[in-house]
């Protein structure tokens, strides 16, 4: 029961630091460091995935989230955005209005999802392994996973293209 | 043991917070960050109901790698748009690129 | 029945030259004129080549080619040929090579001006061989635009005037021939457009009836003619068109309002034809004096030679108006002949024209000194204009007057009157022109050139020939006009 | 050889075409072509005659076209008649060709005068030959056209271009006539052959009236007055003598204008079937004959004058064949064209040689120019009817006819005029060859081709009156022949005519050789009568005032008419449409239009408002979006 107990109050406090982190991540004025908050974020969703027994996914969001595209994304805003100078709103007019829309559809689904009841009767399963996952892959999921490699070439081509200099 | 709707509560909440910081941010690059917590709020969403509608399915996962197969594509050019933008407006806050204004 | 469509060929060959000369860039114009004149010259040797397939002694239409075009209301494309239409195409195919030769003078829009003069040549030829009173009113309109431009375009200081003068005035009269049409059209039984078939059926049509449709398509064909009140559009035109335009304007536009007559109006409406014959001869005698009394007046050489042409239609009408072997015959021959003369007199304007930039007569005189040969030209088809026997305006006057005098005496006696206004104005014009004491101002002036003098010789040898020997172009006339005046129920000896 | 008439006209043609492709190229030798041809004609004509003199006669048609049941013919017919002008017609145009390469030498057309020529040879042989009224009037027309042409040779003057198209114009008026004339014959009688309608005539067909008859003679008839320069057309003839002597010689005296003469020989049995229009050619022929004469009395200029007695013996042949005398007058064409041609010849000469046409300063020439002013006085004598020259013969056979008819007062008219006649040509041969020069005038002598045809023409004006006198047996009439003629010689009229043209001669020598300042004096005592004869009976400026100018004035008044009312009313058509148009055209723009304007304008001023919204800014849009979304999941779950 304490296990139980502990997991979840582990699983709160980690949901929490990445509502925090995200939170800080949409208001920093320094783009650089809402990048490190965004990270954060992105590793609290790595716990969340292990809570879900999806490991391997966990893994990938550390691998591709915080390795690969987070410092692509601070390789740019080292590249474009004044990230120093303070005098720069780093946002626009439209704050309140946005503030009351978000958090109206927070309240919303906040509101939806607390009176939805799950079935019981999830507890007892096989878990999934990573096996499983390379064999579905590689069989029933082959054409998206071809295509999926594809557009990322297409991505690859098309950002040398786009970012070329004339 | 943690219920399916505080996970769906948390990627609701970061969700929003993704969405109000595609609604403010200034800087195309902070807007593709915002769109990020989205994203992710959006695979909890997946694993999460994968887990306990359809435990024994392996699709929510694999539709996960693929989300983080192309929310990276998608970053990637979205940054060399972003570059690309710079390049010609030296900037990279929208709110100054109106082009698209009447 | 041949097997290869000789008359659509004939009608179709200009098409084909558009679409050739859609493929000719702009800048190349001697290439242009080049293949224009190939074309109308092949289309010469197409109404050539009819000829030899055409049999003179068959007086029914021939070399007939039909096709369903608009079955659901009985419409066909339907072409045939016989002695009259054939002299109207002959007549078609030669001016258009002539006046392409003569379109040299035309400096600009040299694409789009042999365009049009070819669709005018579809147009017309179209006209003269159609069947089909549908067909016969698409292609009697289709001549309508492109003149339209060409005298809009090219023409001189008026042509604006003059172009929509001549548009509008001819639509108001093909909508009411379009009335007529359907009137015919709606009143037969089964429905038919076929002018063979309506001929047929003729004698079913009532009285009333047939006065109401001819009188609605007389004033389509009569602002075509021009009859008398309805000429007005024709001075301004034929003054303002460009010379090879006048030429066909004169030569052959004219000509399809009389073939109106003669192909549609008399067969398939032969008792309002003998109701109104009398109203007709009035209108042509007017026309033949009148015509004549205005020409007497001009000063411009080539406003004198369109009244001229208002005077010399009056001879076709008097000859369709007597209803007689005779006139018949007159009324043909003077189509054919006063395209051929009137055409080389308006070529021979326009070398005028073109060296003096003047076409005050009075502004002449004397040219006979230094331009020996075009004054013997001129004088040469003035004299065939004034109707000298010998030459082929003659026997076209002479039989519409001799068929005319058995039917309405008095009116012949006063249309004589004319042939000496004739004699009158045409004589004032060479001696304003070529005669008296050389004016020194056109000193400087150039004999007709090589190409010019081509373009007037073979009308020259037809107005001699024709003149001479009228039996080569009766012969072939004759049956189809005895056929049309048996079939109108007239009785011949 | 009858066979071979068609030759005859063939020759000509053949030189005029020669000459008028090749002409400028043969230059002096086109003459030769053209006189070549002509004398080919000529013996071809001899011989005919002598055939047709043996009894043969020929008429030969072929087909020229057909139209319904008529057949319109080319032929042509060898009568006596025909077969005499034939010969009449080569003889003097040969004559007249030769005498031309002298007068025309230098001329820059030289070639087309003989071209011209040739062709009116060609046409005027064509004319005679036709066996038929149609064929008649295509010939007739083409000479008038080389009369026209021949005329106006000169046409760098003005008053030679103006000749011509006179000519041309007063002869048309004549073939109108003449055109409803056979027409009328051709409509009645369904021919238009001379033979046939003869033989019709006698047959006395059914609906042909005398009045029609009468009417269809008197329509031909106008052809013939127009081209015989009768009155009241007589007006061209001497102002055509602005062409060239020779051409005037020819057309204007011997041939041409005799064809009127010729016609109405030709188409007597029309002209003997309508009673009344001989009578009119009676009268018509006096009428012109002496109002020619006494205008001859008085004229200046030696063409003219010729001009004048030319018109006034044609009349005198339309007397003739008036009063059925129509051997007389065809022998009279005859014989007239011998010396009229010999005489214009002689005044071509005149003229060739001082330069100056008006007789007033001539004078005293005969030392200088003996041929010419031999043949001349013998042209004189036999106009004048002095036995036994040829005049005399003819103009007594007219006279005789004229008595014979029982009609005084034309007798006494027709010996005035023969009186006159003898008086205005002794008064021309005077003042020309005899008294002294009035002038100084530089005298070239002419050349012995223009001599010849003089003395030429000169024997044949002696000598041809002999084939028609009683002392050949009226060998002529006999030959003519048309209807019994009385031939008794009658001494009285033989006596009166000689009496009469003696006395002209011996007035004219009292007035212009024994006492010349007699005429002056008379014609100030005469000063109207003078004035009238010398303004030719102010005819021409008659005709101009009351024909020419309303005529004028008539064409500019159908041309305003026809550009003011008729085209005005179509310009008004188009005027008023217009109008109308601008009107719709106003109700269009203002309140069709307007309405339309109104909702676009409605349209215009919200999406100016609503454009706010479109700010172009993403974030904007996503956020109303979302605003939207939140909306209406609110309204969805809520309302």
């Amino acid at each position: 029961m304490w296990s139980n107990f502990l997991s979840a109050s582990i699983f709160y406090l980690i949901a929490i630091v990445g509502i925090i982190f995200a939170i800080l991540s949409v208001t920093l004025k320094n783009m650089f460091h809402s990048a490190l908050a965004l990270i954060v974020m992105l590793l609290g969703v790595a716990v969340v995935y292990i809570y879900l027994d999806a490991e391997f996914l966990a893994l990938v969001q550390i691998l591709i989230y915080v390795g690969a595209i987070m410092t692509l994304v601070i390789f740019a805003i080292m590249l474009t955005a004044e990230i120093y100078n303070k005098n720069i709103k780093r946002h626009n007019q439209q704050k309140l209005i946005s503030l009351i829309i978000a958090s109206s559809m927070a309240g919303f689904l906040i509101f939806v999802l607390s009176r939805f009841k799950a079935q019981a009767g999830v507890s007892f399963f096989e878990p999934l392994t990573l096996a499983m996952i390379g064999k579905e892959l590689l069989t029933k999921y082959v054409l998206p996973f071809e295509l999926i490699s594809i557009i990322l070439l297409a991505a690859l081509v098309g950002s040398a293209a786009i970012s070329k200099k004339e | 043991m943690i219920p399916l709707s505080h996970y769906l509560i948390l990627s609701a909440i970061l969700f929003s917070i993704g969405l109000y910081g595609v609604f403010t941010r200034r800087s195309a690059i902070g807007i593709l960050l915002s769109l990020e917590i989205m994203l992710n709020a959006v695979n909890i969403n997946f694993v999460a109901f994968a887990k306990f509608m359809a435990p024994q399915a392996l699709a929510g996962q694999i539709f996960v790698i693929f989300t983080i197969g192309v929310a990276a594509a998608s970053t990637v050019v979205g940054l060399a748009i972003i570059v690309a933008i710079y390049h010609n407006y030296k900037t990279i806050f929208v709110d100054e690129i109106d082009v698209m204004k009447w | 029945m041949l097997g290869f469509p000789l008359l659509s060929s004939a009608v179709f060959l200009p098409i084909l030259g558009i679409l050739i000369l859609f493929f000719i860039p702009k800048n190349k114009t001697a290439l242009i004129r080049v293949t224009s004149g190939i074309i109308t010259f092949l289309t010469l040797i197409v109404s050539l080549v009819i000829f030899t397939h055409f049999n003179s002694n068959d007086p029914g239409l021939q070399l007939q080619e039909r096709l369903s075009w608009i079955p659901q209301v009985n419409i066909n494309y339907h072409l045939g040929v016989d002695g009259l239409s054939y002299s109207m195409v002959f007549l078609t195919a030669l001016l258009c090579f002539l006046a392409c030769i003569a379109s040299n003078s035309i400096k600009e829009r040299i694409k789009e001006y042999y365009i049009f003069f070819l669709l005018l040549e579809t147009g017309m030829m179209g006209t003269f061989l159609a069947l089909d009173l549908f067909l016969f009113y698409v292609f009697w309109e289709i001549t309508l635009v492109p003149m339209y431009f060409l005298i809009g375009i090219w023409g001189g200081p008026r042509k604006e005037y003059a172009a929509i003068k001549f548009f509008l005035y001819t639509l108001a009269g093909s909508v009411f021939m379009l009335l007529g049409i359907l009137a015919l059209y709606f009143t037969s039984t089964p429905h038919t457009f076929n002018i063979l078939e309506l001929t047929q059926q003729s004698k079913f049509f009532a009285q009333a009836f047939q006065n109401i449709v001819f009188l609605a398509l007389f004033f389509g064909f009569a602002v075509k003619v021009p009859v008398f009140p309805f000429h007005t559009w024709l001075p301004d035109a034929h003054v303002e068109a460009p010379t090879p335009i006048s030429v066909l304007l004169a030569g052959v536009l004219l000509k399809m309002g009389a073939y109106g007559f003669f192909r549609i109006s008399y067969p398939i409406l032969p008792q309002a034809a003998n109701y109104f014959g009398f109203a007709i001869a009035v209108l042509a005698v007017i026309n033949i004096v009148y015509g004549a009394f205005v020409a007497m007046a001009q000063t411009d050489f080539k406003k004198m030679v369109a009244y001229s042409s208002v005077s010399h239609m009056g001879f076709v009408m008097l000859g369709l108006a007597a209803l007689s072997p005779v006139g018949f015959s007159g009324a043909a021959m003077q189509m054919f002949n006063h395209g051929i003369i009137t055409g080389a007199m308006f070529l021979l304007v326009g070398v005028l024209y073109d060296r003096s930039h003047t076409r005050e007569m009075g502004a002449f005189g004397g040219l006979r000194v230094n331009l020996p040969v075009f004054s013997a030209v001129l004088i040469f088809f003035s004299m065939a204009s004034l109707g000298l026997p010998g030459l082929s305006g003659f026997i076209g006057e002479f039989l519409s007057l001799l068929g005319g005098f058995k039917a309405f005496k008095l009116l012949t006696a006063i249309s004589v009157l004319g042939i000496v206004i004739t004699a009158g104005y045409i004589l004032v014009m060479i001696q304003k022109v070529l005669l008296g004491p050389m004016n020194d101002k056109w000193k400087g002036l150039s004999e007709i050139s090589f190409r010019e003098l081509v373009t007037v010789v073979p009308l020259l040898v037809i107005v001699l020939v024709l003149g001479v020997y009228p039996k080569l172009a009766l012969d072939i006339i004759n049956p189809a006009l005895n056929l049309i005046l048996n079939n109108m129920g007239v009785v011949l000896p | 050889m009858v066979n071979y008439a068609y030759l005859i006209p063939l020759f000509p043609l053949l030189a005029f075409a020669v000459n008028i492709f090749w002409g400028r190229r043969l230059k002096a030798k086109s003459a030769p072509v053209a006189i070549l041809a002509m004398l080919g004609s000529l013996v071809i004509s001899c011989l005919i005659l002598k055939e047709v003199i043996t009894g043969k006669t020929l008429e030969q048609s072929v087909e020229w076209f057909k139209v319904g049941r008529y057949s319109f013919e080319a032929g042509f017919l060898v009568d006596p008649l025909s077969a005499m002008m034939l010969c009449v017609v080569t003889l003097v145009g040969l004559l007249v060709e030769v005498y031309s390469i002298g007068y025309m030498r230098g001329d820059k057309r030289y070639h087309l005068f003989f071209a011209y020529v040739s062709l009116f040879i060609f046409s005027m042989l064509g004319l005679v030959l036709s066996n038929n009224l149609i064929q008649t009037y295509v010939f007739w027309e083409l000479v008038g056209v080389c009369s026209y042409l021949l005329i106006s040779f000169w046409f760098e003057k003005k008053s030679a271009a103006d000749a011509g198209k006179k000519a041309f114009i007063t002869n048309r008026i004549g073939d109108a006539g003449f055109f409803l004339g056979l027409s009328t014959l051709f409509y009645y009688l369904g021919t238009a052959n001379f033979t046939q309608i003869s033989q019709r005539l006698m047959h006395h067909p059914e609906g042909l009236s005398q009045g029609i008859l009468a009417l269809a003679a008197v329509l031909i008839f106008c052809g013939a007055v127009g081209k015989s320069a009768q009155f009241p057309l007589h007006v061209w003839l001497p102002d055509a003598m602005e062409g060239p002597t020779p051409v005037s010689a020819l057309i204007h005296a011997a041939t041409m204008v005799a064809a009127g003469v010729y016609l109405v020989a030709r188409s007597y049995a029309v002209f003997a079937a309508g009673h009344l229009s001989l009578e009119v050619v009676s009268y018509i022929g006096i009428i012109t004959s002496f109002m020619a004469g006494s205008i001859a009395l008085v004229q200046t200029d030696i063409k003219r004058i010729l001009a004048y007695s030319t018109v006034s013996q044609l009349g005198y042949m339309m007397i003739a064949l008036g009063v059925g005398g129509y051997s007389a007058g065809v022998f009279h064409l005859m014989t007239h064209a011998f010396f009229k041609a010999l005489l214009f010849l002689c005044a071509g000469s005149v003229i060739h040689a001082c330069g100056v046409q008006d007789i007033r300063q001539m004078g005293g020439l005969f030392g200088k120019m003996k041929v010419t002013a031999t043949t001349c006085l013998i042209g004189c004598l036999a106009i004048s009817g002095v036995p036994p020259l040829s005049g005399f013969w003819s103009k007594d056979e007219i006279l005789l006819s004229v008595y014979n008819s029982g009609n005084r007062v034309l007798y006494g008219l027709t010996l005035i005029v023969a009186f006159m006649t003898a008086f205005y040509m002794f008064r021309l041969l005077f003042l020309t060859f005899f008294g002294k020069p009035r002038e100084k005038l530089h005298i070239h002598k002419p050349a012995p081709t223009m001599d010849w045809p003089l003395i030429i023409l000169a024997v044949f004006s002696i000598f041809s009156g002999f084939v028609g006198s009683p002392l050949m047996g009226h060998a002529f009439s006999r030959f003519i022949y048309f209807h019994p003629e009385h031939t008794e010689p009658n001494y009285m009229v033989m006596i009166s005519s000689v009496i009469v043209g003696l006395a002209g001669i011996s007035l004219a020598w009292v007035f212009y050789i024994l006492s010349p300042a007699l005429p002056a004096a008379l014609a100030k005592n005469f000063q109207p009568v003078y004035n009238l004869l010398l303004n030719k009976y102010w005819i021409d400026e008659i005709y101009d005032r009351f024909i020419i100018q309303p005529f004028l004035r008539l064409t500019k008044f159908a041309f305003s008419f026809d550009r003011y009312l008729i085209d005005g009313a179509v310009n008004l058509t188009g005027t008023s449409c217009v109008a109308v148009s601008r009107v719709k055209g106003w109700i269009d723009k203002y309140i069709v239009d307007g309405l339309v304007n109104l909702i676009a304008l409605v349209v215009g001023a919200l999406g100016e408002v609503f454009r706010r919204l479109q700010t172009g800014l993403i974030q904007n849009y996503i956020l109303l979006i979302f605003t939207g979304v939140v909306v209406i999941v609110f309204l969805l779950r809520f309302i």
